[in-house]
């Protein structure tokens, strides 16, 4: 029994992309056979990548970054040809967000897409995103990252366009693959520079032998632009919201996944890649010391409060309920860029011209931006599964032609109150925990920062209190009488994510001190990352 | 100091590229756009080919070769990854565009709004 | 689209054949010479779209159901990715080669440099040759069949 | 409209300025000297015939030693496909 885990953890990291891709490539034929059986054997999947995520996130906290090379036993290292997957604490913090979403999207779809056509090729779609996403965040080589960027995007725009009979959801579908294409061919254009440069493809050797000339600045501004792209970061968040109401709510709660993998992207390029050049003088003026780091840093504050900003007061305006998530959802990117950002501002300073204190903040701010991460799926995820299940009751989203719901369906309006605490970082619930770090860490950066930050948070309370009131509280509406409660399933789907918030909320320090603190520290420790693949361990 | 021998392939890759960057930015007709893309795609797959030149070399396949010094075979295999990806990208590209025009009656990136409702 | 004239239907049965043949070689030699399975699937995959445009797509789709292709490609894509996991199972690590140096099928190993080919050899290669050149042959098939058909059947602008 | 496009203009501009210098400043096409060896491309030349039985180096790379890439790549293929099918389906049951 313990030889066969073993030899499980052992393959875990390339059994977790493996196990969805089987299960997709087999859900066509399995949805011939029968509707139920085909639902059954997708969560089956979901749920025994799940288990392979937890051994391998088990694996990689107690026993340090761990590889893993495709085709021999004993690669070559010195130059490295083939492909590795290499998960440090990152990647498995991000691996275990990618799999909790695919679970509740499954269970929730059960019933919500029960009357739609093409189901079959809809669950496809679910596993081959989660695969992609999986493989996005645990590989270690920059082709592949490249490949499984458009598997995520391929098959979460097939899925925004899933009711072609909608204007918005067709055209949002169009603006998000033509986004997700030109990001990803800056992508591979950037891994061509890096090839010609250092005939590597392996980012531990890239990072390894990077230095900081001018052909590095362009493949790290077109990394970073194509990235954030993808995550939705001002001023290319616009496809966000649109995307985000297109698809169904399910869909949507793996695309947050997608948006938070490509963040992975950015964090991992900026802090892996080229985490060596960070603290390179590029010019000093008596004791201040212009490096990378700091403009990086200070560029990706910038873009943090402009797309904070935009996101609420676009969410303010907004007049249909899953738009209105949608911009809260770019807020809260807004909130974990914000956290990265000052955290790489005033970690990396060369030693001599900072306090220790500063880089302390900064690290509190790592810390509080990665919590921020997992909290935002959640959140953002229930929030979407209760428009969902709004719409699958009322076929409405639209909060004019909305009202009285709290009568008709009890559960929903309890799931949509935890999600209202939690989004607006109200205590006790997870987002109350992540941003609570957040407004300390960078306060002691820049008072005015924290300053924006918490009248943003009010200012998403003012939005989804408006929601409240005019959905769910009020007279009814009469086209709207005969509403019911929701499927069981759905109910079971938005409960898990209630619960998980809830117990984050409850236990932050817990959650921290297992699954953040590694995290931080393998973004902050490049040079682990490095040694795990050329200095033999 | 800056090595400028022989640079015409790489200009020729920038060149595409920003052939179809233009298409992209500037064209509002979305087959257009899609066109943009492809050519855009182009360049970067001659990106990658170019890298694997080397001078007086053969392709990187020994059946029958005379041989000799043999070009890099890694950007190769990139660039056929990257094509195949290049026709999924497209088919889909087009599909949306077919019932965008089912819904719009126009392909004018101008004229194709959501709906704020 | 009902299909063109009947010059052009014959011509394009008459080279359909010559084209599957062409592609079905680029395959199976994709460990020897130039091609492979995407290249030799993506000519298959044209003969096949050149049938549908000589005959049109409400015929081609009364003979091929785009369900037998979406299996044709399921089976291929497992076939692909269950030669992986085989080797996991027999060389202990996922994508080994684990057919080459066997005693079972394509295990002769080339002598170093320019040797003349041999079709036994390379491994799992081949297989997965076959298994990419039926996925590709399926897949685009059923992109162009699918577009085509819909196109023909809802017009222009029918919601 | 005017300020829209001037905006695009600009942009369009600084990229194409900073892409020329980029391709200044690559490698010297075709010539790889002392300092810039192809080691990961030369080791795969040197090895693909023993190591992988292909006579053809370029498939040794695609299918043995990038062949997880192009698992990858044939799943992007069938997503396409999916998701063609997905958006061409029949609305109605």
């Amino acid at each position: 029994m313990n030889d066969i885990l073993s030899i499980l953890v052992n393959h875990s990291p390339a059994l977790i992309v493996a196990v969805p891709l089987f299960g997709a490539f087999l859900t066509p034929l399995v949805g011939m056979i029968n509707d139920k059986l085909r639902n059954v054997f997708v969560i089956f999947i979901t749920l025994l990548t799940g288990f392979f995520a937890v051994i391998l996130v088990n694996e990689v906290f107690t026993n340090g970054i761990k590889t893993y090379c495709f085709g021999a036993e004993n690669p070559s290292v010195n130059p490295v040809v083939r492909i590795f997957f290499e998960v440090d604490g990152m990647s498995a913090f991000m691996a275990l967000i990618a799999v909790i979403l695919p679970i509740v999207a499954v269970i929730y779809s059960w019933g919500f897409a029960k009357e739609e056509t093409g189901q079959s090729k809809y669950y496809t779609l679910i596993l081959l995103m989660t695969a992609g996403i999986l493989g996005m965040v645990l590989t270690g080589d920059m082709f592949n990252f490249f490949v499984f960027l458009e598997i995520t995007s391929i098959s979460s725009a097939a899925l925004v366009a899933f009711w072609t009979n909608k204007k918005n959801s067709v055209q949002a579908a169009f603006k998000y693959i033509v986004i997700s294409s030109i990001g990803a061919l800056m992508v591979l254009f950037a891994i061509a520079i890096f090839y010609g440069q250092y005939n590597a493809l392996n980012m531990a050797v890239i990072a390894n032998s990077i230095g900081f000339g001018f052909l590095d600045k362009i493949a790290l501004v077109v990394l970073i632009a194509a990235l954030t792209m993808k995550a939705a970061i001002a001023p290319m968040h616009m496809w966000l919201p649109d995307a985000y109401s297109g698809a169904p709510s399910p869909v949507t709660v793996v695309i947050v996944g997608t948006t938070l993998a490509s963040l992975y992207g950015v964090f991992r390029v900026v802090f892996t890649i080229y985490g060596k050049q960070f603290l390179t003088i590029l010019r000093s003026f008596g004791d201040f010391a212009v490096t990378p780091s700091l403009i990086i840093g200070v560029f990706i504050v910038v873009l943090a409060v402009l797309t904070m900003i935009i996101g609420v007061f676009m969410a303010l305006k907004s007049n249909n309920f899953k738009r209105m998530i949608g911009y809260a959802a770019v807020a809260e990117i807004g909130y974990m860029i914000l956290a990265v950002g000052s955290a790489i501002s005033t970690y990396f300073i060369p030693t001599g011209t900072t306090t220790v204190t500063m880089a302390e903040h900064g690290k509190m701010a790592l810390t509080g931006g990665i919590f921020h991460m997992i909290n935002d799926a959640l959140d953002i995820g229930l929030l979407f599964l209760v428009a969902g299940a709004v719409y699958y009751a009322t076929k409405e989203t639209s909060l004019n032609k909305l009202g009285g719901l709290s009568r008709k369906m009890k559960y929903t309006t309890v799931f949509f109150l935890i999600g209202l605490f939690a989004v607006s970082g109200l205590p006790p619930m997870n987002g109350f925990a992540s941003k609570l770090i957040i407004y300390q860490s960078t306060y002691q950066v820049n008072p005015v920062l924290a300053i924006v930050a918490i009248l943003c948070s009010i200012m998403l309370l003012a939005v989804f209190v408006k929601v409240f009131h005019s959905a769910f509280l009020g007279p009814e509406i009469s086209s709207i009488k005969n509403v019911k409660e929701v499927p069981r399933s759905m109910l079971i789907a938005m409960g898990i994510l209630a619960a998980l918030i809830i117990f984050f909320g409850l236990f932050p320090e817990f959650v921290i001190t297992n699954i953040v603190e590694p995290a931080k520290n393998a973004l902050l420790n490049s040079s682990e990352y490095i040694s795990a693949i050329l200095g033999g361990v | 100091m800056i090595p400028l021998a022989n640079p015409v392939p790489y200009i020729a890759v920038i060149g595409l590229v920003l052939v179809g960057l233009f298409a992209v930015v500037f064209k509002r007709n979305l087959i257009k756009i899609v066109i943009g893309i492809t050519i855009i795609e182009s360049g970067v797959n001659l990106f990658l080919i170019t890298l694997g030149y080397r001078e007086n070399s053969i392709a990187p396949i020994y059946t029958s070769s005379p041989g000799g010094l043999m070009s890099l075979p890694v950007p190769q295999a990139l660039t056929l990854t990257s094509i195949v990806i290049g026709v999924a990208v497209l088919a889909l590209m087009i599909s949306f565009i077919v019932h965008i025009y089912r819904h719009y009656n126009t392909l004018d990136a101008s004229k194709i709004r959501g709906d704020e409702e | 689209m009902s299909g063109m004239s009947k010059i052009v239907k014959t011509i394009a049965s008459l080279a359909f054949p010559f084209v599957m043949i062409y592609g079905l070689y680029i395959i199976a030699h994709g460990h020897l010479t130039p091609g492979g399975g995407f290249q030799g699937g993506a000519i298959v995959a044209s003969g096949a779209a050149m049938i549908l445009v000589a005959y049109g797509s409400v015929w081609t789709m009364g003979k091929v159901k785009e369900k037998h292709l979406s299996t044709l490609e399921s089976t291929g894509a497992i076939v692909f990715i269950g030669t992986a996991i085989l080797g996991l199972l027999f060389a202990g690590v996922f994508f080994n080669n684990f057919l080459f140096d066997s005693n079972l099928i394509f295990n002769i190993v080339p002598t170093g440099g320019s040797t003349v080919g041999i079709l036994n050899s390379a491994g799992t290669l081949p297989i997965m040759n076959f298994a990419v050149g039926l996925k590709v042959v399926a897949g685009l098939f059923a992109i162009v069949l699918v577009m085509a058909y819909a196109t023909t059947k809802m017009g222009g602008n029918e919601k | 409209m005017s300020k829209r496009n001037f905006a695009a203009v600009i942009f369009f501009t600084i990229v194409a300025v900073f892409l020329f210098f980029t391709a200044l400043m690559m490698h010297p096409f075709g010539i790889f000297d002392d300092n810039n060896q192809p080691e990961m491309d030369d080791r795969i030349i040197d090895n693909s015939q023993t190591e992988t039985g292909a006579n053809n180096a370029v498939t040794g790379v695609v299918f043995d030693y990038r062949g997880f890439d192009t698992l990858g790549e044939a799943t992007v293929l069938f997503t396409a496909v999916a998701g063609v099918i997905l958006v061409f389906r029949r609305l109605k049951k």
